[in-house]
């Protein structure tokens, strides 16, 4: 089983520390992972992505072309992604910026307001953690656990106290699956 | 043993090298190898090291032929049009026999070209790109573990060899995450007496040098390189092959033969007979796994993101035996699988 | 009978291959009698450029590394930096030094590397046959100024002790001359004193010493030493810009 | 008494040394050396002080000063 | 018409680019080349024309880069080290569009090496020593007449493509004396809106630059780049052949070709089928050369003052049709012919 | 209504791409103003360096060479000779500027180029992610100098005007800053007065002018004008080293 | 009357304008802009005295003013 | 008919000069003619050769491995030149300063004691032109006219009063073989 996925969004939305997450929790599995960030010439401000590739098996190219998820954070990564997730893939879109759904429908789209999930939580800052809980429960391409196991040890000291918080956005994206 | 941890390909190298043992870096910042210098200024000064951020590429290798003068290990790494400026001072190193390594991770060109990742530059790393005749042993990892290993062996060779050893990766590699291991081993001991680390009184004085005035010695000192480079060719030639008993054969080196990898599943898994050879070393080039498939090859299909410049090399060492074609992309473009898939099935066409 | 004068046994036995009365010859065995002098020969690196100077790596009675041009304050980078309890000199030329290597001297300056400079400025390119250099003076003839230097064309004649001395960093920068006798001791003084505040680990020091080139300057050996005085120190004075109080 | 000692074969004849001479006994000779160079000679050695004065000037230590 | 005198190669090479409408010229002092420069200084002002001696190689490359830019016919001149030193100008150049003749008068390497003459930077000039997939076009003289015939048309040349064009010699060239004809001509017209010259407010501002920051714009860039390179290899390919009917020949260029005419002569005093091919295209390189004696041909002898470098494109252009043989000298010294001449009968005797 | 303030027409109405709050807006706003005022557009041919400012060819409505990093005063004498009756400017960052091209820019003031340059000092280096310049303060943390900038590795930073005005044959040398509204003003007026100069042909000119990288500090856009003025300008001090009387 | 017209799509939200203006009639206002950005915006045309020191802080020329 | 000409000697002593005179002279004549320097790394001082052909082919390489003439001017290059004349070549030695001759007997050795008779003819200065002479006479390789021709052509107006002593020199030369 190989999971070929794209996470995108505004820079600062998260995007690029939800890859890390998956592809460490990968690795804890002893999965096979690679992540490989879009380094373009932007400026802050900008929009940001990368690709994820978690696999039973070895991983030629880490380049995602086709992915068989992508979660799109904003209006613009919409637009690019959107047409790009292979036939029966998944599209996860935070549905709080993207006022869009895409006409396909060869794939499975999962509209999560995140943004707004994540203001009830506390902050709107884990709507990336809203999303991540979305497409764990809608891909199965690592465990949650590993997933708080990897965030719970990314975290510094003084911010463990984060955590609750971050878990109960993860739940509240799945929930909406 | 040391745990397997995830890491940047970039920075994966800087503690690489940390771990074969060396506390020089030289370097100035460019993208898309920025968190090398970056690594190594937070490293270094943890192991009373040097990191030094140069006034440019040319005076970081000649830091670099200072400190290896002295014989310590030392590095630099840069990018594409860095790595141009340094060419001078890469031709000085062969001269004069300094060991050192010198890590280019590729970005598209020519000129300012992009900041994508790019094979543009196989040419000036495995011909030459300085003046003189001298070859550099061209190590060319395709993945972050591979480049852990090659970087902490680059550095015995270099001293095995008295001769700089480069790491030529691209943007892709260095701006990745894989899981790696990174094992700290005591550097290999290599003599060292012709270092310029002061007599103390007790030997005569030592010469770092690549200037023999009179052309008899000047050859001379050429015969003894060229003979290294021999050695070279004979000890150190490294490749891998999938499917050494397939028809049809993809060549890649590096990123691209990631891709391949790709390729060659989807071919198979249609029937086709289809391989890989990689070449790891690209100078010393494998031409003994082009000899070694020889009698029942049928073509081979070089891809590179290049206009076509390994390829040379693959014919060079085909010599006409079969047919060799070629796919590439420029500018930091990665191929694709199926484009790659559409050229292989148009040259068994071609050859059937 | 007592030895008042004779080769210093930091120089090697080999004859240069300086052309006659060129005062490089002077300078390298001022370098040697302090080497001697603070008996370091042992410790030594030095840095040989291209330029006249290039053969430097067989004369010197110490470890020696030969640079690519211009690039001598980088090596000596590297080697100090690798070699911290060593001494190090580069010994340049004003075309390697004040041309082509401008970058790698400004910056070694500006680092404030430990490391000891001896800038040998002859207003010219010996080793290529008498081209201009920066420092070549105002209507000065070489082979790339055959009409004389020309102000707005090229500028006026650089002076490199004096740029270099507005940077922070430097510990040592002097200019001194070998045209006399009073002035070669005065200018091995200093050479002392720039080794010594290396030692010391003052930072950067270089000494600029103004020197002859008979033979692109076609003058005669003595000639030289003239219009070294007449015409050279005018425009290049000799001066202390910067001398630690440690050393002196 | 030998004051000054000219290594002949080492002296390439500039003349910068009878420049330094406080006493001017320092002259270019009419012979050629092995290489070619007319080297220096001394006029009179009782005449030296020994200042070394020539020595400082040779750019090739052709010149030894004893006292 | 002009009168013949006797010049030398240096000093014609610099009259011809002036002839050819050269005014502008930057450079910086290196043996074996030094009378270009010296000569540019005194013969520019007199035609109010600019000579500046730059700083360095690095900032002598960039001036032309600047001149280029603003259209006019502009040069600068080095050798082996110093070329070295000009790879990232060069590549810029290229990527930017910029039309110039570099000449590097070649000394034996690598590092400072010698100031005898060689061939050792062939591969710098053909393969490119800078960053990324680029080509200059490489004229490689073998008599002063010839010099002075293809530094004028790589004035034109470099026009037409908007591409360097190198001219490559060898101190021997540089320094030897031949008599030989000047004709100045009226440059070729070619399109200049590309300038930056100021809009004077008539026209869109012109950019003359080599960053494409978008990989597919720079990939689309690499393809035009492509596309020039091609047509170059389809119009300009230029070589010599004598004795196409030959069985054997001996291959070389500039100054070494020289010497091998000498062979062929001896050689067929001996009553042997030797004839001589000799690239003056070093790149594009003259594979039709090869193609048009490939029926008859039994064997090369490739000669180079180098430890190998053009022989691979022998190879490339053979392709294993008959066996390529090298004999090369280093470090300044050029081959001998009674030395040349053993090695074409030893390959007689392997073949046979 | 009268405008009182508009874009000026020597800027091409392309949105930069520069982060919000950086001053290199600003700083080429002024310059736009000035080749407006001085009607130079048509004549002006500007060089844009590697940094954040490389994509500048798109931003000036004047013709554009973009230069190798470090080289722009070389690329601006081949201009400059080619064209003496142009306009040639050249914009760098201090990394193009003070330390890959330090030996371009010393020979291009050496040489007396008639030309104009406009030095962007935000004491790092932005384009590349942060990395420290030679021009990066003491104590200043960036990503190449994680535990801050220590004077025992790296020296005192490097003030190039200081340097620059060292050398006989520059005209104009100016400090400059635009950290507040009268600041930019007088920026302005500095910027204006060198480009006279050079259509004055009075030789080398070259305004400073200190300018934020919010984001590499890692400042808002308004902190970072504070720590401009708090921190730069006590080191880097605003100064006219050489203005001619000629533009005054 | 309106002195002065802030272009909103080309504002990048920097604040930069805000300190410059005497008269503290500039505030970040709470909406994006297309590009992601929270525009300026002024609170009194009525208050503004066309000075301009907004319009030469700001570094994206976002502000015209006139009077 | 191809010379393959070698002169040698102090730096100073004209040899250059020589070189290009032939050099000139054959091209006056219509003959292929190269003259390549010998550009060592000796400073001034060192001794200074060159190598001359002149033929009535295509001239190969400049190269003048095995010399039909050579011209020795000092000690140096008579030891380095007299071994590589070709049998059946001349070698020209300068008698004045050379105090050898060579053993081979398959070459043809001339003395001239160049500077003796120079001295005697006004100045030392026109040895090389004695030696010229007596080359000449030797091998005829190109005309003496062409050789005074093309000397009076190089000497700047204000130097032609030097020429009468020129070519007394080459005729004294001559008149030795
Ligand atoms: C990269 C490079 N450029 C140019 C040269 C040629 N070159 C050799 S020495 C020299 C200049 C020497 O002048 P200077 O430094 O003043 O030393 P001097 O001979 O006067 O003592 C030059 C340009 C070279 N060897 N390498
Ligand atoms: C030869 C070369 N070396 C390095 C780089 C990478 N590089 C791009 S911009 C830059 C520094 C930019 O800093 P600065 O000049 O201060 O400009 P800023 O971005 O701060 O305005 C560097 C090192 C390059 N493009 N080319
Ligand atoms: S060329 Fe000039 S600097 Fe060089 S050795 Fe001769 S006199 Fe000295
Ligand atoms: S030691 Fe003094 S007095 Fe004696 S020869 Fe030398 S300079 Fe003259
Ligand atoms: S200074 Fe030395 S080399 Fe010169 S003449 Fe006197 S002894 Fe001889
Ligand atoms: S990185 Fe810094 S200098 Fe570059 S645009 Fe952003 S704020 Fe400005
Ligand atoms: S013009 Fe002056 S008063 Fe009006 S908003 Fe701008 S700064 Fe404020
Ligand atoms: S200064 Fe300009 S960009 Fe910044 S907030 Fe004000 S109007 Fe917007
Ligand atoms: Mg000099
Ligand atoms: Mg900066």
């Amino acid at each position: 089983m190989t999971h070929d996925i794209v996470i995108a969004g505004f820079g600062g939305q998260g995007v690029m520390l939800m890859g890390q997450l998956i592809t460490e929790a990968g690795l804890k599995e002893n999965k096979k992972v690679t992540w490989l960030p879009s380094y373009g010439p932007e400026m802050r401000g900008g929009t940001a992505n990368c690709n994820v590739v978690v696999s039973d098996e070895e991983i030629g190219s880490p380049i995602v072309l086709s992915p068989s998820a992508a979660i799109v954070m904003n209006i613009q990564s919409f637009e690019k992604f959107a047409p790009m997730v292979r036939p029966g893939g998944v599209l996860l879109i935070n549905s709080s910026l993207i006022e869009q759904t895409c006409a396909r429908t060869d794939i499975k789209q999962i509209l999560i307001p995140a943004n707004e999930i994540a203001d009830k939580i506390g902050s709107s800052r884990v709507a990336n953690m809203v999303m991540l809980g979305a497409f764990l429960k809608a891909t199965e391409a690592v465990e949650v656990e590993s997933i708080v196991y990897t965030l719970k040890k990314k975290l510094p000291a003084h911010r463990q106290n984060l955590m609750p918080m971050n878990e109960e956005a993860l739940k509240a994206g799945a929930a909406r699956v | 043993m040391a745990e397997k941890i995830l890491m940047k390909g970039n920075e994966a190298l800087a503690e690489a090298a940390v771990a074969a043992g060396c506390r020089y870096f030289f370097g100035y910042p460019i993208t898309p190898q920025n968190e090398v210098p970056e690594y190594m200024s937070k490293r270094l000064p943890e192991l009373k090291g040097t990191f030094v951020q140069a006034e440019s590429e040319v005076a970081a290798i000649n830091m670099v032929y200072g400190a290896a003068s002295a014989g310590v290990r030392c590095m630099t790494s840069s990018s594409s049009p860095g790595i141009s400026l340094k060419q001078e001072g890469i031709s000085y190193m062969v001269g004069s026999q300094l060991p050192c390594v010198v890590v280019n991770m590729m970005r598209g060109g020519p000129g300012l070209g992009t900041i994508q990742p790019s094979q543009g530059d196989y040419f000036q790393a495995t011909k030459g790109g300085g003046h003189g005749d001298y070859k550099l042993l061209v190590l060319a990892p395709s993945s972050i573990q591979e480049m852990v290993n090659l970087t902490m062996e680059a550095f015995d060779l270099a001293e095995k060899y008295r001769n700089p050893v480069m790491i030529l990766g691209d943007g892709m590699l260095g701006q990745m995450m894989e899981p790696v291991i990174i094992e700290p081993k005591e550097p290999a001991l290599y003599d060292k007496s012709w270092a310029t680390t002061g007599t103390e009184g007790k030997r005569k004085p030592n010469v770092v040098n690549s200037l023999f005035i009179q052309a008899e010695e000047c050859e001379k000192h050429n015969i003894n390189l060229q003979e290294k480079f021999l050695q070279m060719e004979q000890n150190e030639v490294r490749y891998e092959t999938l499917y050494e008993d397939a028809e049809y054969f993809l060549v890649g080196y590096g990123t691209t033969a990631r891709i391949m990898r790709t390729v060659v599943n989807m071919a198979r898994a249609q029937g086709l007979s289809v391989g890989l050879i990689r070449p790891i070393t690209l100078f010393p080039f494998p031409h003994v796994a082009f000899d070694r498939v020889a009698s029942h090859a049928k073509g081979f299909l070089v891809v590179e993101m290049s206009a076509g410049q390994m390829v040379e090399d693959v014919r060079l060492a085909v010599n006409g035996r079969q047919p060799v074609a070629f796919h590439g992309r420029t500018g930091g473009m990665a191929p694709e699988p199926k484009h790659i898939l559409a050229e292989l099935i148009k040259l068994m066409g071609e050859v059937k | 009978m007592a030895i008042v004068f004779e080769r210093p046994k930091s120089l090697t036995n080999v004859t240069t291959h300086y052309c006659p009365g060129c005062t490089h010859g002077i300078i390298h065995r001022l370098i040697a009698e302090v080497m001697d002098e603070l008996d370091i020969a042992g410790k030594t690196i030095g840095i040989a450029p291209v330029g006249c100077s290039v053969f430097a790596y067989n004369y010197f009675n110490c470890d020696m590394v030969q640079a690519a041009h211009g690039r001598a304050p980088a090596v000596a980078t590297g080697l100090k930096r690798a070699l911290p309890d060593q001494v190090i000199f580069s010994y340049q030329g004003d075309g390697d030094l004040a041309s082509i290597g401008t970058a790698e001297i400004v910056h070694a300056a500006h680092r404030g590397e430990n490391i000891t400079v001896i800038f040998v400025n002859n207003a010219i390119y010996g080793m290529t046959g008498g081209q201009m250099a920066p420092t070549s003076l105002l209507e000065q003839k070489t082979t790339t100024s055959p009409y004389g230097r020309q102000e707005a064309q090229t500028g006026k004649p650089i002076r490199m002790s004096e740029m270099l001395a507005t940077l922070d960093s430097t510990a040592l920068i002097s200019r001194v001359s070998v045209h006399n006798a009073a002035n070669v001791l005065k200018a091995k003084k200093m050479i002392k004193q720039a080794f010594i505040a290396q030692q010391k680990g003052l930072g950067f020091s270089m000494v600029e010493v103004l020197s002859t080139c008979p033979t692109n300057w076609g003058l005669s050996p003595i000639e030289a030493l003239k219009w070294l005085e007449g015409n050279m120190i005018p425009y290049y004075p000799l001066k202390d810009f910067k001398v630690p109080e440690e050393v002196k | 008494m030998i004051r000054v000692t000219i290594f002949e074969d080492v002296c390439k004849g500039c003349g910068l040394c009878t420049t330094a001479c406080p006493k001017k006994i320092l002259v270019m000779g009419n012979h050629m050396n092995s290489k070619g160079y007319h080297p220096v000679t001394i006029i009179d050695q009782n005449l030296c002080i020994s200042c070394a004065m020539c020595a400082r000037m040779c750019p090739d230590c052709a010149i030894k000063v004893e006292k």
